[in-house]
């Protein structure tokens, strides 16, 4: 231990503000890294199931067109007959 | 020859081997640094002449050499996916990018708080000071180029292509200003010395050294695992995956 | 015939052709690197010929910031012939960035890029022609105004080879990493600060180099050791860089 | 992602027209056949070889027409012609005739920015009369063209076909000068499945 007080520590032998400045901001800098890229993990998993809801929309709505459609045509064909 | 190597080019398996090692490395990391981070601060011997200021040493040094390994890295990755057409190569080289940004700014950020005690300015035009700050230039262009195309996979390529451009010039920018340095260099300047190590120096070192290295693992795991997901969205693996942890419907 | 689509873009699709064809076209004559190289470089000097504020504005600019300095600095004669190199050299940086955009922009706006990309003659090639047009058109006439600023400036006499010198091999250096930037941010809306942040960081050896070398010159030293790095930064991206903005152009116009 | 399980082959005498609504792809599938874009999966295969591996050589056998003409302003009609003629290593001597045959004599001599966006297609498709590739891929030919125009790039398009050469294109209209049981169809539309 080359310190003999929690005083003498954080005083760092005068050095005190460099010292914990440089620690201090690198902290700040790797937590912010470290929490900002596991966060990113959820949102981009919410991002594809938007995408996944916005296909499953456009999917419905051809489906509905097709049936439409093919309802259209079978009307036409008894109103012929 | 390369065919062991083929199962970790494929997405998906890489996803889930790169999850399973996250623990190991985030325990890795966790201890090392608590250890190397306690025996610098607390038990290593004041430098004789630097006093405690020399404390600063044991986060830059590391960050100043890793800011310069994670762009060998990226280079490697890029030559990777542009020779080899690996996505995966890709998608590591993104990942790599904003955290050796960071560490080059932890570096640049130490190195001037140091400087100020040892020189009285907070900063100076010393060789690697300058050239870490054309690195930290050189990441945040790789960086902005990325997010400027909106197709991940393009912009993977063209931020390959810029890296493997900058590892050329980056020897080329490293002796020049050095070469600049040693010619403009007042007699007042003294630079930020190598001391010789002793051995109660080099042990937290190695320590912190090597801690640091495990957190960049960690991290760029995790921004890996989240390049994997974004590029391969249309995978039916990563449906799978998202509808079982989809916050909300 | 209907193609059913589904989760991932795939097309596999062969394309084939008569033997019949493949007469016709063996008597098609075939354009030699040469030919195409002038092809290239004819047009592209050309249109700037036609275009002329893109050789002017560049210059202008180039002065204009030069007189800018002693307005800023001050009239000193001393000082200014100590900052002279940079500041006619970082002058030089910013008037070839501004004028790089020209470089592909237009070409990739109007679609000529894409016919070039797809003409049966190596990219480098096209490429090259392009950023030869392109030094002739902004490079070369720095270099004959830069003696002009150089008096405004006060630089010593015996400097003025050694500025000639390194423009003349400096000059080519910047067009050709400037090119590799254009080319990657081409198809970028905002595509202009972008490339002075990725290509400024890849001029500072040219920089250092060069002003070191009108430094040495003015002392009276020789500065054939700064004139042949300079050189070796010349040829090596002489060689690489049209490569990179094959690459990258075909990145771009994807 | 816009196609999937794609699989054509286009010989010679082809004449191909690729169908959907806007937004499914057409141009994108142009795109990859002509070498542009790159497939996310898949290649493009020309006389067996994959595209990539003989870039020069198809792209000597190739004509593609975009979205965009590549026709330059500060340039004349005839120049902006003779440059893209020249640069594919075709014959530059009879350009008025080309330029006749898009129904742009008279103005062989104006800059090209005092002219419409229409001639510019023009000048460019100028070039369909001079060029022996035998693939063409036209992304929107007849865009801004008009009926005249149309009946004689159709009248190129048969020639081309008889000639053993192939055409792909995308267009909204009809072909009406070429008999439908000629041209293969290709119909493309969304699916996400």
């Amino acid at each position: 231990m080359q310190f003999n007080s929690f005083s003498e520590f954080i005083n760092m032998g005068g050095y005190g503000f460099y010292v914990w400045l440089s620690f201090g901001v690198s902290a700040l800098l790797l937590v912010i890294l470290l929490i900002s890229s596991k966060a990113d993990h959820q949102k981009i998993i919410n991002n594809i199931a938007k995408q996944k809801q916005r296909e499953d929309k456009l999917r419905q709505a051809r489906e509905l067109r097709k049936q439409q459609a093919s309802s259209a045509q079978d009307e036409a064909e008894q109103a012929t007959s | 020859m390369w065919k062991w190597l083929h199962p970790y080019a494929n997405p998906e398996v890489s996803y889930h081997f790169t999850g399973r090692l996250l623990p190991w490395f985030s325990a890795l990391a966790a201890i090392l640094l608590s250890i190397g981070l306690v025996w610098a601060l607390l038990f290593a011997p004041a430098d004789y002449q630097q006093g405690d200021s020399f404390r600063i040493f044991y986060i830059h040094v590391p960050a100043a050499s890793l800011s310069m390994g994670i762009y060998f890295g990226m280079a490697i990755a890029a030559l990777c996916s542009l020779v080899w057409q690996l996505k995966l190569a890709d998608a590591s080289a993104a990942a790599m990018a904003p955290v050796g940004a960071v560490f080059t700014a932890i570096a640049l950020l130490t190195g001037s708080a140091w400087g100020k005690p040892m020189w009285g300015t907070w900063w100076i035009w010393d060789a690697r000071l300058t050239s870490e700050l054309i690195l930290l230039f050189l990441y945040l262009g790789v960086i902005a180029l990325h997010s400027a195309f909106e197709d991940k996979n393009l912009a993977g390529k063209a931020a390959g292509i810029l890296t493997l451009v900058g590892s050329i010039n980056l020897p080329i920018i490293k002796y020049s200003v050095e070469w600049w340095n040693t010619l403009h260099q007042g007699s007042t300047v003294s630079k930020l010395g190598k001391p010789s190590m002793s051995l109660d120096m080099l042990w937290p070192f190695l320590f912190c050294f090597l801690g640091f290295a495990m957190l960049v693992a960690v991290i760029v795991c995790y921004r890996f695992r989240n390049e994997i997901l974004a590029r391969n969205s249309i995978r039916p693996w990563v449906r799978e995956l998202v509808s079982a942890r989809a916050t909300h419907k | 015939m209907t193609i059913k689509s589904e989760l991932t873009e795939q097309a596999e699709t062969s394309l084939e052709s008569s033997e019949k064809i493949t007469m016709t076209h063996s008597q098609m004559k075939s354009l030699s690197y040469r030919d195409a190289f002038f092809l290239v470089l004819k047009r592209d000097i050309t249109i700037a010929l036609r275009h002329r504020d893109d050789i002017i504005n560049p210059l202008l600019f180039f002065i204009i910031v030069v007189t800018l300095f002693p307005l800023g600095i001050g009239p000193e004669a001393n000082t200014l012939s100590q900052i002279a190199p940079g500041i006619i050299w970082v002058a030089a940086l910013l008037a070839t960035l501004l004028s790089l955009d020209r470089l592909f922009k237009s070409d990739y706006n109007d679609g000529s890029l894409e016919q070039m990309l797809l003409s049966p003659h190596p990219i480098f090639l096209l490429v090259l022609a392009k950023v030869v047009a392109h030094w002739l058109i902004t490079g070369l006439p720095l270099i004959f105004i830069a003696p002009l600023l150089a008096v405004l400036l006060h630089l010593n006499e015996q400097s003025y080879g050694a500025l000639i010198l390194t423009l003349l091999l400096g000059t080519p250096v910047l067009s050709l990493l400037g090119a590799v930037g254009v080319a990657l941010t081409v198809g970028i809306k905002k595509g202009g600060v972008l490339l002075s942040l990725l290509v400024l960081p890849l001029y500072i050896p040219v920089l250092i180099f060069a002003t070191s070398a009108i430094d040495t010159a003015s002392i009276g030293l020789p500065y054939s050791g700064q004139l042949a790095i300079i050189a070796a930064l010349f040829f090596g991206s002489l060689t690489l860089a049209p490569f990179a903005v094959g690459a990258a152009l075909k990145v771009s116009t994807n | 992602m816009l196609f999937d399980d794609l699989n054509v082959e286009i010989n010679a005498g082809d004449i191909v027209q690729v169908e959907g609504p806007n937004g499914s792809g057409k141009t994108s599938l142009l795109r990859i056949l002509a070498g542009l874009s790159q497939p996310y999966e898949g290649n493009v295969l020309f006389k067996q070889t994959a595209i990539s591996q003989c870039r020069e050589e198809y792209h000597e056998n190739l004509l593609y027409f975009g979205h965009l003409p590549g026709v330059k302003g500060e340039m004349s009609a005839e120049e902006n012609l003779s440059f893209n003629l020249a640069l594919h290593g075709l014959d530059t001597s009879e350009t008025h005739d080309d330029l006749a045959h898009v129904n742009l004599l008279g103005f062989e001599d104006s800059l090209a920015s005092h002219l419409s966006a229409g001639q510019h297609r023009r000048i460019a498709l100028a070039r369909l009369y001079q060029s022996q590739a035998p693939i063409w891929i036209l992304d929107e030919p007849f865009t801004a063209i008009d009926k005249q125009g149309v009946a004689s790039l159709e009248q190129r398009f048969t020639e081309h076909a008889e000639q053993g050469g192939c055409v792909i294109l995308t267009t909204h209209q009809d072909l009406l000068a070429i008999s439908s049981d000629k041209v293969k169809k290709i119909t493309l539309d969304y699916a996400f499945e």
